[in-house]
């Protein structure tokens, strides 16, 4: 009786994740598809604790289960409360993480289970498969989550070495070998083996994620959140539990569907992104800097009269305005400028900075009104009756190579098309290229001219202009 | 290799219900607008921690006297509750930002 | 109700597989062109001929002396055979008119 | 073994299905996804022939099988190879309709079986219930089909009297009713109740669509394709056989999203559509034609000299250029005003004629080349620089009550706007109105001018006048 409440708890948790998974993809349902995924979720949960029986017995031990769940949920909340908005990826990282750690926990003790169970000599097949899948898939992520995390909060730097992709490759086979090995000839030291396995696949998820570059973390983390995704269905094979099946497996199917859209909107592959070769375009671009001619400067003063006496200033915030953290200060301005009967508004690139979405977040940190952001197709329609356009740290959302040169790399990328307006001015610390490393012949255009520095400086400074004006 | 068609046989509603998945997962978030990329990544993020279920299982089958189960079944729990807890208010904060789009609409 | 849920957990894989494909079945045809419309309903027609699968069965299971079954079963296996052969023709002689657009793009 | 070999062939059928739909919407893949699904089919049906089993126990009567399969596969190929492109709804009906009677038909053996296996006082309940959810379902969609089938061709003629609704949910209550006690009480009679119940379904069946305006037919065919699909599932839980569940329900599903589309496609509701309250309106529509003001009548050598001096004359083909199985003329004149050096293209609105690509397939009929025909957005923005636009036979689609009649049954529909062309020529027979039975105010601008005929004729008499000139 019990056991068919649970089963319809579970059906709903499914349906609840689908439905919830769909209505998250449009803009107008997404908030409300995640408080249903979440109370699917409950109900899943509660379902369990109350519910679940293993041969009519019962789950005991609820004093730890129900501490477990106390401590998280309070440590979970505060954490996703507290955290600024711009630094949301390192949490969702972090979360995932967690999410591979309980995958692989879960595998290790079922496997103490089986080995005190049986005899090693004869240890069932299939679930020392499924349970080594879930312990490998799941530290592999725990590992790739955390460097990402590090990564994204500065507090792990790039690094790689010279056939890093081989040892890697090397490394994974040594995985897969020990698992069949372990799984084959089920061999006495079975548990030597398996921790063996435990430790290098925590090792691969830090190899895998080291060499990649800082900016794709994001799509690292939507491919890391894919294999949680399938380590979680793990668990569910391993336990016959349809929801956590069902679940895992929508996970990683539609996350590695998103990792692959990410990509395609800076349009690269995912190869591309895995083995990083960006990086080495960062090191060619500057080297042919010279011959590009002269770019003129703008002193903050000029700019400062320019955008007051405008009618019309467009922002294109971009990954430079994040790390200046600067999104205070350029509210500050546009509301200055607002004050002068300048019409003010923002165009924001749908991959400017270094996450889908980033420069809407950041702007809405700084409470910047939602209409006030124009997407691409519109604000390249309004551009030709702009006066001014002020880009505030971005780069290749502005890099006109993406239409004209097939060579380029970010060749065929949707940009925005600043050269329509009357007036461009460019705010960056200097000449240096942006995340595809790659020249931006905009900046050496006669409208353009150049306003170098620390983007908040630089605004705060504007802001003082003006109002002295 | 008659071993694997006996087990697919023997699972093969399990089979149907994985590939379906897979078809719904790819279908369901296949329209999704690249500004939705981040909020769309984070609830799925959220939703994988139904690992917890496992966890929670662990956790209660465990015997009382058998202490590496609990303490890591007790891990185990924690770091599975995070992820969900975690995941889902994190996604909701992103997509308050969303609000204000729909008044205009 | 006790039955219904016992029922429920007894084919709870088959129910899962029916929702499923429902999710499916919508997804999948959601951004059809109005175009595709007539020749969509038609392949879909054809799909449902996999009815013929119970005619077969139903025909080779008949007892040799038990004419209504035969007549019957032959009978069914005929249309169902109409149902299947009939509808992939005929979407496929429908669909040749989109070759040609193919060639310009 | 063999079994297993056989759920694999299952498992790919399921598979192709899928993908097969998923193709076939979508123009550059449809004909590849049909070719797949009904590879996936020869497979699922040639692995039951072969390999299904029962209790060990092979499939007999091969003999009666091939020989079905024959008939059928000769009967099936030839009707659709013979088939005018034009009838092609029809043939789908009728098809559908023989799934159906396959899924009726096999719900009566089984019952028989059954019958003869238990005392009709202990029949297993859920079998009954799924024999009877077949055989109902099945029954009312093959009757249901047949009278499609024959308004589309014309041997049926629209019928209802007063009341048809009550009657029709009356005949549903009953056939329920039985149904209900057939299961619930296990009468001794349950042979009679069972055919009773049968030959209602198949009443309801006709009864059902009757009402229907023959215009209707596609929506209804959808809507019965999906019963159909449904009543195949049935099926599979009977056999627990996975393909024909899986496929069965796939139909059902994807079936009933793609009526609702077509009814969206004419902004219908799918209610709307089946309670047939278009019928009234035709009526209502003429009464107020009085009050229209003037149209003006062109003669048929004007409208040759008026084409043949043009530089681009674009043709708008409609419900009445089928009726008038003129298609051909109409190459013919294409043809001719090209070979004057005038530019000719067809501008084909997507519910144009009375099912979803009508058009396109009559025209494709006369070997119009397809990169001629353009759709509706493309056609509207070449509009303003055509010199003459020719209307043959249609008219709500190009009804401006479409855009400025709140009121109007079809207000919302996206609409040809061949206002904004120099001069627009319109054929039709009368001042009769169309589908949706209403008044089209674009026969009384001064731009319009109208050219009274049958389609065929005119166009015939339009070409000699040409070369006449
Ligand atoms: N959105 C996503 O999902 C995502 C994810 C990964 C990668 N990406 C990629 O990231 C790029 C985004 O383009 P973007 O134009 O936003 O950024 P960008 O092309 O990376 O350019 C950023 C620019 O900001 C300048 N900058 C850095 N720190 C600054 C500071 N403190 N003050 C002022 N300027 C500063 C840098 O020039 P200086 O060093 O001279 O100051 C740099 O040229 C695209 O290539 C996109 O494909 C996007
Ligand atoms: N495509 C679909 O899937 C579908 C399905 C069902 C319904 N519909 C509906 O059907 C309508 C299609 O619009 P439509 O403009 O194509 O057709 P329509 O609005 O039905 O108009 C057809 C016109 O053709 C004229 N006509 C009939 N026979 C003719 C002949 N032999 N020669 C010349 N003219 C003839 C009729 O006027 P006279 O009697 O004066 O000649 C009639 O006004 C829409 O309302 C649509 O919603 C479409």
């Amino acid at each position: 009786m019990q056991l068919n409440i649970l089963t319809i708890c579970y059906l709903i948790g499914s349906v609840t994740f689908i439905l919830g998974l769909k209505m998250l993809s449009n803009p107008a349902t997404a908030r409300k598809g995640n408080l249903i995924a979440a109370a699917g979720m409950i109900i899943a949960i509660a379902g369990t604790i109350f519910l679940y029986e293993e041969g009519g017995q019962k789950l005991g031990n609820y004093g730890w289960i129900f501490g477990g769940i106390t401590v998280g949920t309070i440590i979970g909340f505060l954490a996703a409360k507290k955290i600024k908005m711009t630094a949301m990826p390192e949490m969702v990282s972090m979360f995932n993480g967690m999410g591979g750690a309980c995958a692989a926990l879960i595998s290790i003790v079922e496997f103490n289970h089986l080995i005190h169970a049986y005899p090693s000599s004869d240890l069932p097949v299939a679930t020392i498969l499924i349970i080594l899948l879930g312990l490998i898939i799941g530290s592999v992520s725990f590992a790739g989550s955390m460097i990402a995390w590090g990564k994204l909060n500065g507090k792990v730097k790039d690094f790689s070495f010279k056939g890093q992709h081989i040892f890697n490759i090397a490394l994974l086979l040594v995985i897969v070998g020990l698992a069949a090995y372990l799984i084959g000839w089920t061999p006495v030291n079975a548990n030597i083996i398996f921790y063996a396995i435990f430790v290098l696949s925590l090792l691969y998820g830090v190899f895998f994620v080291f060499p990649i570059g800082g900016a794709d973390m994001p799509v690292v983390i939507s491919l890391l959140n894919s294999f949680t995704g399938v380590a979680a269905a793990c668990g569910g094979f391993l336990y016959d539990n349809k929801v956590m099946l069902t679940g895992g497996i929508l996970v990683g199917a539609a996350g590695t569907l998103l990792t692959i859209l990410m990509c395609k909107a800076m349009n690269r592959s995912l190869a591309n992104v895995l083995i990083g070769s960006f990086g080495g375009g960062a090191k060619a671009g500057p080297a042919d800097a010279k011959d590009q001619g002269h770019y003129k400067e703008i002193s903050l003063s000029d700019s400062a009269v320019v955008m007051s006496y405008a009618n019309r200033v467009y922002i294109v915030p971009g990954y430079g305005l994040a790390v200046a953290q600067a999104q205070h200060a350029c509210h500050e301005l546009e509301k200055l400028l607002e004050s002068k009967g300048v019409e003010v508004k923002y165009a924001i690139h749908p991959v400017a900075g270094r996450m889908p979405g980033h420069m809407n977040v950041l702007l809405a940190e700084a409470d910047v009104p939602y209409d006030k952001l124009l997407e691409m197709e519109q604000a390249n329609d309004e551009f030709p009756t702009t006066d001014v356009v002020l880009i505030l740290g971005a780069n290749d959302v502005v890099n006109p190579a993406a239409k004209s040169d097939p060579a380029s790399p970010i060749y065929g990328m949707p940009i925005l098309d600043v050269e329509l307006a009357k007036n461009v001015i460019v705010n960056k610390r200097s000449m240096k290229p942006g995340y595809a490393g790659i020249e931006n012949e905009l900046f050496f255009q006669p409208k353009t001219s150049m306003l170098f520095g620390d983007a908040k400086k630089v605004l705060q400074d504007l802001v003082a202009e003006i109002k002295n004006l | 290799m008659n071993g694997v068609l006996n087990w697919i046989t023997a699972n093969q509603q399990m089979i149907y219900i994985v590939i379906l998945m897979i078809f719904v997962g790819i279908e369901v978030i296949g329209r999704v607008p690249s500004v939705l990329h981040t909020p769309l990544m984070s609830g799925a993020n959220a939703i994988h921690g139904v690992v917890i279920i496992g966890a929670i299982i662990v956790m209660g089958k465990a015997e009382s006297d058998n202490y590496v189960a609990l303490a890591l079944g007790f891990l185990a729990v924690i770091v599975g509750t995070l992820n969900v807890v975690g995941g889902f208010v994190v996604t909701d904060r992103m997509l308050e930002m969303f609000k204000k789009k729909k008044g205009p609409k």
